[in-house]
């Protein structure tokens, strides 16, 4: 009985190929069936965590595994307040080229990725106080620099022509994690350097002069205080929200014969001719989780030991303990007057230097304020 | 760290007398178990250098701006020890000292408007509220007549002197219905002596029941169950109406206490921290203390 | 409220905690809502396991390990604890439990006092989230299968060879590193 | 004062902000005749216009007051609503009346009144407009 299955099947795929081969299809379609290829993901686009499952390695095996990550990549160790590992070299030769560029104001920096962490306040040295919002740099480091020419953007702005000609692109990741908790395909991105998967990566678009070698760290030294930045995060998701607290609107009258409209938007749209509704008309809708960049903040303060940096005002994006992006501010009035550390700053062991402040901020370990009599 | 222990060691020794501030309300609250051990029977330098280590155990009450706040969304190790680290740099410029809501206070700040740069307020502390730097008092006195209140940030860095004329307790943990009682319950002389609590005793509880003016009123006192209040001689319906919009489910919801506390084991992470810097910075001050000839300050104008 | 409490201390529970409550849909308030979690507390006091929809149970969960939490630390001769205990546990001889079987029970775990699983969902119907919750040390077999012998897996068998050769290869290395030492000292 | 008359209404009134808007009863704390006579009659003036931008009056603002059927302007020196730190608050919305070059009406001001107005005075006085820092001279006592 098998026997006669198995010839039956065998025989229909022979015939089916036979078929196939015979008929040739050439497929042409009209031009308005052509959609527009898919979006391209980037290289780093890609599967991260494995799945969930418990992987049942005995106890000497899973120590094994751990001993042999720790041989290739560092120990476990805490840097700048941050639980991570000690990487080593990562990378004998140069694979950027370095030239030895003068800061102008028309080069483009790296950024940062940051946690924030929350706010306090601080006082000016007048006794005036302000709020400040805390950034951590989380354990940064450089892991690819695409050249100008190679880097393809998926989605090229429209208003940006010269996007793909002149910038290059700065990978840079944050958090070191344990590789076996990833895929490989995302491990592969980082094994090329040297270094371990990151948890974070972040994507910044800097002039070829400003490249930066992989495995290099960034540190929140890479900002003075006095500078101005920008803060790139996600808001607070708050979910389907009405109009008043989306936009700000007043509501309706709470009576005067108002009923079941107290807090509506009122109306829409006109009647007749534009008797539709206009794109953009502001409505209910969800609210939050989307990115937003806070422009032209001001770093007050910088700890070196922690690698945080306090920026003025409680405006930045973003829960507490969510991820931002640091830029140099794109505000014309606002951007470096003197030369900035440049590509980046260099790591400097000095147990004295912890903080540096703004001018004019009072410093914690400062007396008490007093104020001269005028005479 | 032998020489930092030796350190202390020496300055132990050198100012046997020295006992850290907070120790004298030790005595007043249930000691914790560290200081009931029998330990003590131990030749006496072992017992000093076991001693410092110890945080009293009414370090909340004393200090109770260095818990953070307990909003977990907003809670975050690293702000809060950075904050910790800020709040003890200014308090070895300053000494905040030991009070509560009703003890009477005398703030000295420097004041750019003020034609001698610095003003002096006394008052009786009616709130206290928030964490971290963000720390603030209210004081209340009653100045020719007419009520003023004034706010200050404790670790304001114009502050220049925070002095307990007289340090004691009242029933409640607000006393925001002074401003609706009448004048004499916060009137305070503003050239009032600082008086002596001795050492060791506990913290006199004020037990006035403040008698309020006829309504209206700034809040519906009879719905805030405080205890300093006397009778309020109100209508029947204020205490039906007062009845019915109270929770008293609300003691028995065990999450909602948990969610609005710190629990014991960060307290005690964040006082054996904040305590041991602490004692350190006391034992400076009277280090200097006894350096400086003591002077009676004149009051000028 | 943007200060600590500090009348009173409480121990830290050792189960994560959500920031929010959860208002579980009651008509009568907060007071409607205490008493639906009595039922649940009272029953899995009573019953040491039970299956629940997962919002309740993690809600129960919470105010289950406080108040073992809190007869740990006060015993039963608190009266604010017995006054705690009075009303979450609505039989009162399950009063009796608490102190007399469940204290002696926790009070040296380094744990939590509870389990919460996540149950299977019947596959066509739409329904909630489903959830088995018990008190650790419970009378019942296990809910998790038991784990059979890892080693014999054909993984764990590899990565024991290749164990051995990375070891072997350390040594290897180590003894060369230090007989050149040698050489170099002489 | 102004509790007898809140307390004659014996209904609530929503005293949450307790800004200084138009139709505010204030307390006049200046001796002059004018302020003094209305006071103790037991018809605080009002406040009917406020010189500034926002409509709401904080210390050092100059409004408009209806007192006794006519119209003074006045300095705000001294608030119910919650200050800001080291700004204090007082139990009662306390004002002085000037006269349109800034002198003020009486002689004498009986109650505190802030340190801060000191320099915002200072700063309100152009060298053609009016004078206010004739308020300064007067006062008794600062906080």
């Amino acid at each position: 009985m098998s026997k006669i299955i198995k010839c039956t099947i065998l025989d229909l795929s022979t015939l089916l190929r036979v078929t196939y081969t015979g008929i040739t299809v050439n497929q042409i379609r009209s031009a308005h069936n052509v959609r527009p290829p898919r979006i391209k993901y980037p290289l780093w686009h890609l599967q991260r965590e494995r799945a969930k499952d418990d992987q049942q390695l005995t106890e000497d095996n899973r120590a094994f595994v751990k001993e042999a990550v720790h041989d290739k990549f560092g120990m476990p160790a805490v840097i700048h307040g941050i639980s991570t590992y000690e990487v080593r070299s990562p990378l004998k030769e140069d694979s950027v080229e370095r030239k030895n560029v003068e800061w102008h104001p028309k080069l483009k920096r790296t950024g940062l990725i940051a946690r924030k962490l929350g706010n306090y306040p601080m006082w000016s040295d007048n006794g005036k106080s302000m709020l400040a919002t805390l950034f951590q740099v989380i354990d940064n480091h450089v892991i690819k620099y695409i050249p100008p020419g190679e880097f393809d953007p998926p989605r090229k702005p429209y208003s940006c022509p010269k996007h793909k000609k002149e910038l290059g692109c700065l990978l840079v990741g944050a958090e070191s994690a344990d590789p076996q908790y990833y895929t490989k395909q995302y491990c592969g991105l980082f094994y090329r350097e040297g270094m371990m998967p990151k948890k974070i990566l972040g994507r910044f678009l800097i002039s070829p002069e400003a490249a930066l070698q992989p495995g290099t760290p960034l540190l929140a030294s890479h900002f003075r205080p006095g500078d101005f930045i920008d803060i790139r995060g996600k808001t607070i998701d708050r979910g389907f929200q009405g109009v008043m607290k989306r936009h700000g609107f007043h509501g309706l009258p709470a009576t005067h014969g108002v009923t079941k409209s107290h807090r509506r938007g009122g109306n829409i749209g006109h009647g007749g001719e534009k008797g539709r509704v206009f794109p953009g008309t502001k409505m209910p809708g969800h609210m939050g989780n989307r990115y937003r960049i806070h422009k032209g903040a001001e770093i007050l303060r910088i700890n070196h030991k922690y690698n945080v940096i306090w920026v003025k005002g409680v405006a930045s994006p973003g829960e507490t303990n969510s991820i931002v992006y640091l830029h140099d501010t794109i505000l014309p009035l606002r951007k470096h007057k003197i030369t900035p550390p440049f590509p980046t700053s260099k790591e400097v062991e000095d147990d004295q230097l912890i903080d540096s402040y703004k001018e004019h901020m009072y410093k914690f370990t400062d007396p008490t304020i007093t104020f001269e009599e005028e005479k | 760290m032998l020489l930092r222990s030796l350190k202390l060691h020496i300055i132990q020794c050198g100012f046997a007398p020295v006992v850290l501030q907070v120790s004298r309300t030790c005595s007043n609250m249930p000691l914790s178990d560290t200081h009931q051990s029998p330990d003590n029977a131990v030749s006496g330098k072992q017992v000093k250098s076991e001693r410092k280590l110890v945080v009293p155990s009414n370090s909340r009450f004393i200090y109770p701006e260095f818990l953070p706040d307990p909003k977990m969304e907003w809670r975050n190790s690293l702000r809060e020890k950075l904050e910790r680290l800020d709040m003890i740099q200014r308090r070895k410029h300053i000494d905040i000292p030991e009070f509560y809501v009703g003890s009477i206070l005398a703030v000295t700040s420097s004041n750019q408007h003020a034609p001698n740069k610095a003003t002096r307020f006394v008052g009786i502390c009616i709130q206290r509220l928030g964490c971290g730097l963000r720390a603030n008092i209210t004081l209340r006195n009653v100045i020719k007549h007419v009520g003023t209140e004034i706010k200050y940030q404790l670790y304001d860095p114009t502050i220049q002197k925070i002095e307990v004329l007289r340090l004691e307790k009242r029933l409640d943990d607000e006393l925001l219905y002074l401003r609706d009682a009448p004048n004499e319950y916060s009137t305070f002389d503003e050239n009032m002596e600082a008086e002596y609590l001795p050492e060791g005793t506990p913290v006199p509880v004020n037990t006035t029941l403040v008698k309020l003016k006829p309504r209206p009123w700034r809040a519906r006192w009879e719905r805030k169950n405080m205890k300093g209040l006397a009778d309020l001689e109100l209508e029947e319906r204020f205490y039906k109406r007062a009845e019915e919009l109270a929770t008293p489910w609300e003691k028995y919801d065990l999450m909602k206490q948990y969610r609005r506390t710190i629990p014991e084991e960060e307290q005690k992470e964040i006082f054996a921290e904040v305590c041991s810097e602490l004692h350190e910075v006391e034992v400076m001050r009277k280090k200097l203390k006894r350096k400086k000839v003591f002077v009676k300050p004149t009051r000028s104008s | 409220m943007n200060q600590a409490e500090v009348s009173q201390l409480i121990s830290k529970l050792r189960i994560r905690i959500s920031p929010r409550h959860k208002n579980l849909k009651c008509p009568e308030g907060p007071q409607g809502r205490l008493n639906k979690l009595r039922k649940t507390v009272n029953a899995l006091f009573k019953y040491e396991r039970l299956e629940l929809n997962y919002t309740i149970a993690d809600e129960t969960r919470g105010y289950a390990e406080r108040l073992i939490s809190e007869a740990i630390r006060h015993g039963d001769t608190h009266k604010p604890t017995m006054e705690m205990a009075d009303y979450w546990i609505e039989e009162k001889q399950l009063i009796h439990k608490l102190f007399k079987v469940l204290v002696p029970r926790f009070s040296d775990y380094k744990t939590s006092y509870t389990m919460l699983y996540r149950a299977p969902k019947a596959y066509p119907d739409i329904v909630y989230p489903r959830s088995v919750l018990e008190l650790r040390g419970n009378p019942f077999p296990s809910i998790l299968p038991q784990r059979i012998d890892q080693r014999n897996f054909i993984h764990n068998i590899l990565l024991e060879e290749a164990k051995k050769a990375y070891r072997a290869e350390k040594y290897e290395q180590i003894t060369k590193s230090l007989n050149e030492q040698d050489v170099v000292d002489k | 004062m102004l509790s007898t008359i809140c307390a004659a209404r014996k209904f609530s009134t929503s005293a949450v902000t307790n800004h200084i808007m138009k139709l505010t009863r204030l307390r006049v704390v200046d001796n002059s005749k004018i302020g003094k006579q209305a006071m103790a009659e037991g018809k605080p003036p009002r406040c009917i216009h406020i010189y500034n931008k926002k409509g709401i009056g904080t210390i050092g603002d100059k409004i408009l007051v209806a007192i006794k059927g006519e119209k003074v302007k006045a300095i705000i020196v001294g608030c119910v609503k919650e200050q800001k730190a080291n700004i204090p608050r007082f139990d009662s919305n306390n004002i002085v009346l000037i006269d349109d070059n800034g002198t003020p009406l009486g002689t004498r001001i009986n109650v505190p009144i802030p340190i801060m107005l000191r320099t915002i005075l200072k700063e309100k006085t152009f060298s053609k407009g009016a004078d206010y820092t004739k308020l300064l001279a007067i006062a008794s006592n600062y906080v």
